[in-house]
């Protein structure tokens, strides 16, 4: 039964740094919110026999996208954030769907064809035992999803390429510049 | 587990997208060490790669005709009709796109030699889309379609509304492809595999975890999330601000190229996985599609930027070929059904991009010149683009002798064809008939206001402008009078299991 | 299985480490602020202009080339465990994997994205 | 001691807890106006998701889930990549991430 009372409090851990995220006025306190909340999944993942991608969650999402966040939320000084939306009606009507969206998925996990053939995790088999290890995960990504494996090769490309044009100018300076941009420059 | 073993990879059969991929990443090292004033050179690289890429699919197709449809990369990726005549689609837009944008760059100051690498990463990014036979490859082909496009949109990114066009596509492609990740989760956990085909036996009862209602709740997301892709009425309210932002050779290639890289993986994705659910879907995307057609064109009605029309009738065009995916549904009409509508989106690419490459003609250097207002008289000043517009116009309506007509009668031809039972699809055919007429109320007063209205229409048409211009003006015109040849090749366009 | 009762014994420790004596002095010491006590100490003299200081975009683009190579580390680390397990084009897969991301390092390089100054 | 008793939690307990992660995500970019708020509310759904596949992964015993998060993690970090370069640029220009306030270009 222990199972149970762990998920349970990870789940409401993850849930309310959830709603935090959504409600903090404070970018930088969103930011951390989300932290824990990615830090809640690893221990998921720990749980659900993924060990390899728990450190993966751990070092590539919660260590370098979330510090990259952190640093644009510094680098901007924007942490000061309105809480309140733009237009009257879209905040009623946004609502509105997202409870659809949630009423729908959670009307179909909790239908008995879905729970009837959800397969519950049985304890794990001895041959699998090196489930969610490295070796596994290496062994199937490298014997049956190469494509995949290229094409975000060239994804990393694009990326790399992506952040130098859009952040290195190094254009000829002509009058097509407009002023605000060379403002900026200055003040920054 | 099922090692791929070397000739199931067989990369000869995937050589096209292999040869563009490869070129794309040896351009943008060659492209470090050419200077600035001389860019072109990447471009004509980057023409030099397509060229390449092209021959290749013709030997495919030559081998395909042959031996029919094989799977590359395991049973990752599958070569079929359907996949080669889309990626001859994408190859031709692409070097039109290059032609666009040739000599745009220099005159808005903003020539930069990734701008054609991009394009190269966009296309290979499409073409991967149209191979793909599991989900994976669907989810990152349509994020290597999309990252390039969001950069290219920001690319003239000092002035603020592209980078504000760049910011709201990002946002949006973003959203969307949380839904499609959330979709591919479920339907995986409803069949066990997230290959196509597997997908095709667990709703049937077979597989691993058989559990169809969760697959189709992942379906339903699935939809969502290439919903946004191809701008459907739902999802589109980024399309009119995206399109007028971005600079004017990133919105032509990318209203015909994104879009018909999303309707590749719509079609793949719902005629091989969810074949056996058609009931469900083919009702939500007739639906989706009359919404389409009727918003997209009512809307285009009042917009007096050209740029802005051109976006709303984007979403219009989506919604004809919406069509034709709802008519697929049926098994008898599927064969004639995908090809129509990779027809249709031959003939809608070498339309769009005439027309934006007449837009581009006529835009100043600081972005205004693209109001209906700034076509009056053109016909005196330049004769032959007012022609071409002219016909461009025309085959965007659907009037003959145009390409779009042949376009859309073979689509509402499928569509009267899948109809015979089911009503909806009647209504929809017939609500596309009236939102073809009401669309040449505002697609024809660009003509009139050439022909009869007098004024200095100005233009300057630059060389590789004018190749363009004079390639689609010519692809429109053949393609509405002598389709017979394209009509076949689409015809071989068919769908096949992959593995 | 017992390793990770370590790595879970490990988080806890290193959790408790800072957290107990802080919570301590905050909860068993003294409050008695006053006005110089409470004032931000920037060694002894007047704090001058605001906090949030901006820095250059050029650290913003190292950062941003870091996560581009923390991932090709993250998939390079399950092709050397199970490298003697893979076939001959799994092998090359990560070669050419290695090779495209050398070449966005020289691409970055080249550009200048890599300068610190 | 984690691995084999503690999570033999039923599968449908970890489908709705994604369920309701996705949710808020979902609110949080319909709801929030600053351009980086949206954007770790992505990433939120996109977590959400992750989650649902290895639970999936872990009651089929097909490694083929957990590679599928291995590729979403990759594809967001590229994302956040080009998506924060485009913050910083519109920063520059117009010293605001408020999103609303991108509207030079209303129809």
């Amino acid at each position: 039964m222990p199972g149970v009372i762990l998920f349970a409090i990870l789940a409401l851990v993850a849930i309310l740094s959830a709603i935090g995220m959504l409600t903090s006025t404070n970018a930088v306190h969103a930011a951390l919110f989300l932290v824990i909340n990615l830090a809640c999944i690893a221990v998921f993942f720990l749980g659900l026999s993924a060990p390899f991608l728990a450190m993966v969650q751990v070092t590539v999402y919660a260590g370098a996208i979330m510090v990259l966040f952190l640093f644009v939320i510094m680098l901007l000084g924007a942490e000061r954030v309105p809480l309140s939306s733009r237009l009257r009606w879209q905040a009623p009507l946004a609502i509105a769907l997202v409870l659809a969206l949630l009423a729908v998925t959670l009307l179909v996990a909790f239908s008995p064809q879905v729970q009837g053939n959800l397969v519950n995790p049985r304890p794990v088999p001895p041959e699998a035992q090196g489930f969610g290890s490295p070796q596994a995960v290496g062994e199937t990504l490298f014997a049956r999803y190469l494509l995949p494996f290229q094409m975000v090769g060239l994804l990393l490309l694009v990326a790399m390429i992506g952040v130098v044009v859009l952040t290195k100018d190094e254009r000829k300076p002509t009058g097509h510049i407009s002023e605000n941009a060379q403002a900026s420059d200055r003040a920054a | 587990m099922n090692l791929p073993t070397l000739e199931s990879i067989n990369l000869a059969a995937s050589l096209p997208v292999l040869i563009l991929a490869g070129w794309a990443c040896l351009l943008t090292a060659i492209d470090l060490f050419i200077s600035p004033e001389r860019k072109h050179w990447t471009a004509w690289l980057a023409v030099l790669g397509l060229l390449a890429s092209g021959v290749a699919l013709g030997f495919e197709a030559v081998a395909y005709s042959q031996r029919g449809a094989v799977s590359a990369f395991g049973d990752m990726a599958v070569v079929d009709g359907f996949a080669l005549f889309l990626q001859g689609v994408f190859l031709l837009s692409a070097f039109l796109g290059i032609l666009l944008a040739l000599n745009y760059l220099p005159r808005h100051n903003i020539e930069r030699g990734e701008y054609y690498t991009l394009l190269l990463f966009t296309t290979s990014g499409m073409m991967l889309m149209a191979m793909a036979a599991d989900l994976i490859v669907v989810f990152l082909a349509l994020e290597l379609l999309s990252l390039p496009l969001y950069v290219l949109s920001g690319f003239a990114h000092p002035r603020l509304d592209s980078e504000e066009a760049a910011m709201k596509y990002f946002l949006l492609g973003a959203f969307a492809s949380g839904f499609l990740v959330y979709g591919i989760a479920l339907t995986y956990g409803g069949a066990g595999t997230t290959l196509l085909s597997g997908v095709v036996e667990a709703l049937v009862g077979g597989g691993p975890a058989p559990n169809p209602v969760l697959a189709i709740v992942g379906m339903g997301l699935i939809l969502v999330g290439l919903g946004f892709k191809v701008a459907a009425v739902p999802f589109h309210m980024w399309t009119p601000d995206v399109y007028q932002g971005a600079p004017t050779p990133v919105t032509a290639f990318m209203s015909v190229g994104a879009k018909a890289g999303g309707f590749a993986a719509l079609l793949r994705v719902f005629l091989i996985a969810f074949p056996a659910t058609g009931d469900t879907w083919g009702v939500v995307i007739a639906i989706i599609a009359a919404l389409t057609m009727i918003l997209g064109n009512v809307v285009a009605i009042s917009q007096s930027n050209v740029k802005r029309m051109l976006a709303y009738s984007s979403i219009a065009h989506a919604g004809y070929v919406l069509v034709a995916v709802a008519a697929a549904r049926y098994p008898e009409v599927e064969p004639l059904a995908v090809s129509a509508a990779v027809f249709y989106l031959l003939t809608y690419a070498v339309t769009n991009l005439g027309a934006f490459a007449i837009v581009i003609a006529l835009e100043r250097d600081d972005g205004t010149g693209v109001e209906v207002e700034d076509f009056a008289g053109l016909a005196k000043t330049r004769p032959w683009l007012a022609i071409a517009m002219t016909l461009f116009m025309l085959s965007l309506t659907g009037i003959p002798p145009s390409a779009g007509m042949v376009g859309k009668f073979f689509v509402f031809q499928a569509a009267v064809q899948a109809s015979v039972g089911d009503p909806l699809i009647l209504t929809v055919t017939i609500i596309g008939v009236l939102t073809s007429v009401i669309s040449a109320f505002y697609y024809l007063r660009i003509p009139v206001m050439m022909y009869f209205r007098d004024g200095e229409g100005q233009a300057n048409v630059q060389p590789a402008l004018g190749v363009a211009l004079a390639l689609t003006a010519l692809a429109t015109f053949l393609l509405g009078v002598v389709p017979a040849p394209f009509l076949q090749m689409a015809r071989h366009a068919l769908l096949t299991l992959a593995g | 299985m017992k390793e990770w009762t370590f790595i879970a014994i490990l988080l806890i420790v290193s959790a408790m480490l800072p957290t107990v004596p802080i919570m301590g002095g905050r909860l068993l010491g003294p409050r008695k602020p006053n006005e110089q006590k409470s004032s931000t100490y920037e060694c002894g003299v007047e704090t001058v202009g605001d906090t949030w200081v901006q820095f250059k975009v050029q650290y913003y683009i190292f950062a941003l080339v870091f996560l581009v190579f923390d991932i090709e580390l993250v998939f390079l680390y399950p092709w050397a465990v199970a490298y003697n397990r893979l076939p001959l084009f799994g092998v090359i897969a990560g070669v050419v994997f290695i090779i495209t991301l050398a070449e966005a390092l020289i691409y970055a390089w080249r550009k200048g994205a890599l300068e610190w100054l | 001691m984690l691995n084999e008793t503690v999570f033999l939690v039923p599968t449908s307990y970890f489908v709705i807890l994604s369920a309701v992660l996705f949710s808020i995500g979902v609110a949080g970019v319909l709801l929030r106006r600053n351009a980086i708020l949206i954007f770790m509310s992505v990433e939120l759904m996109l977590n959400a998701a992750n989650l649902a596949f290895v639970a999936f992964a872990r009651s089929l015993l097909d490694q083929g889930g957990q590679v599928f998060v291995f590729f979403v993690m990759t594809v967001a970090a590229a994302e956040v990549a080009i998506g924060l370069a485009l913050i910083v640029a519109i920063f520059r220009s117009k010293r605001s991430t408020d999103i609303d306030e991108l509207n030079s270009m209303e129809g």
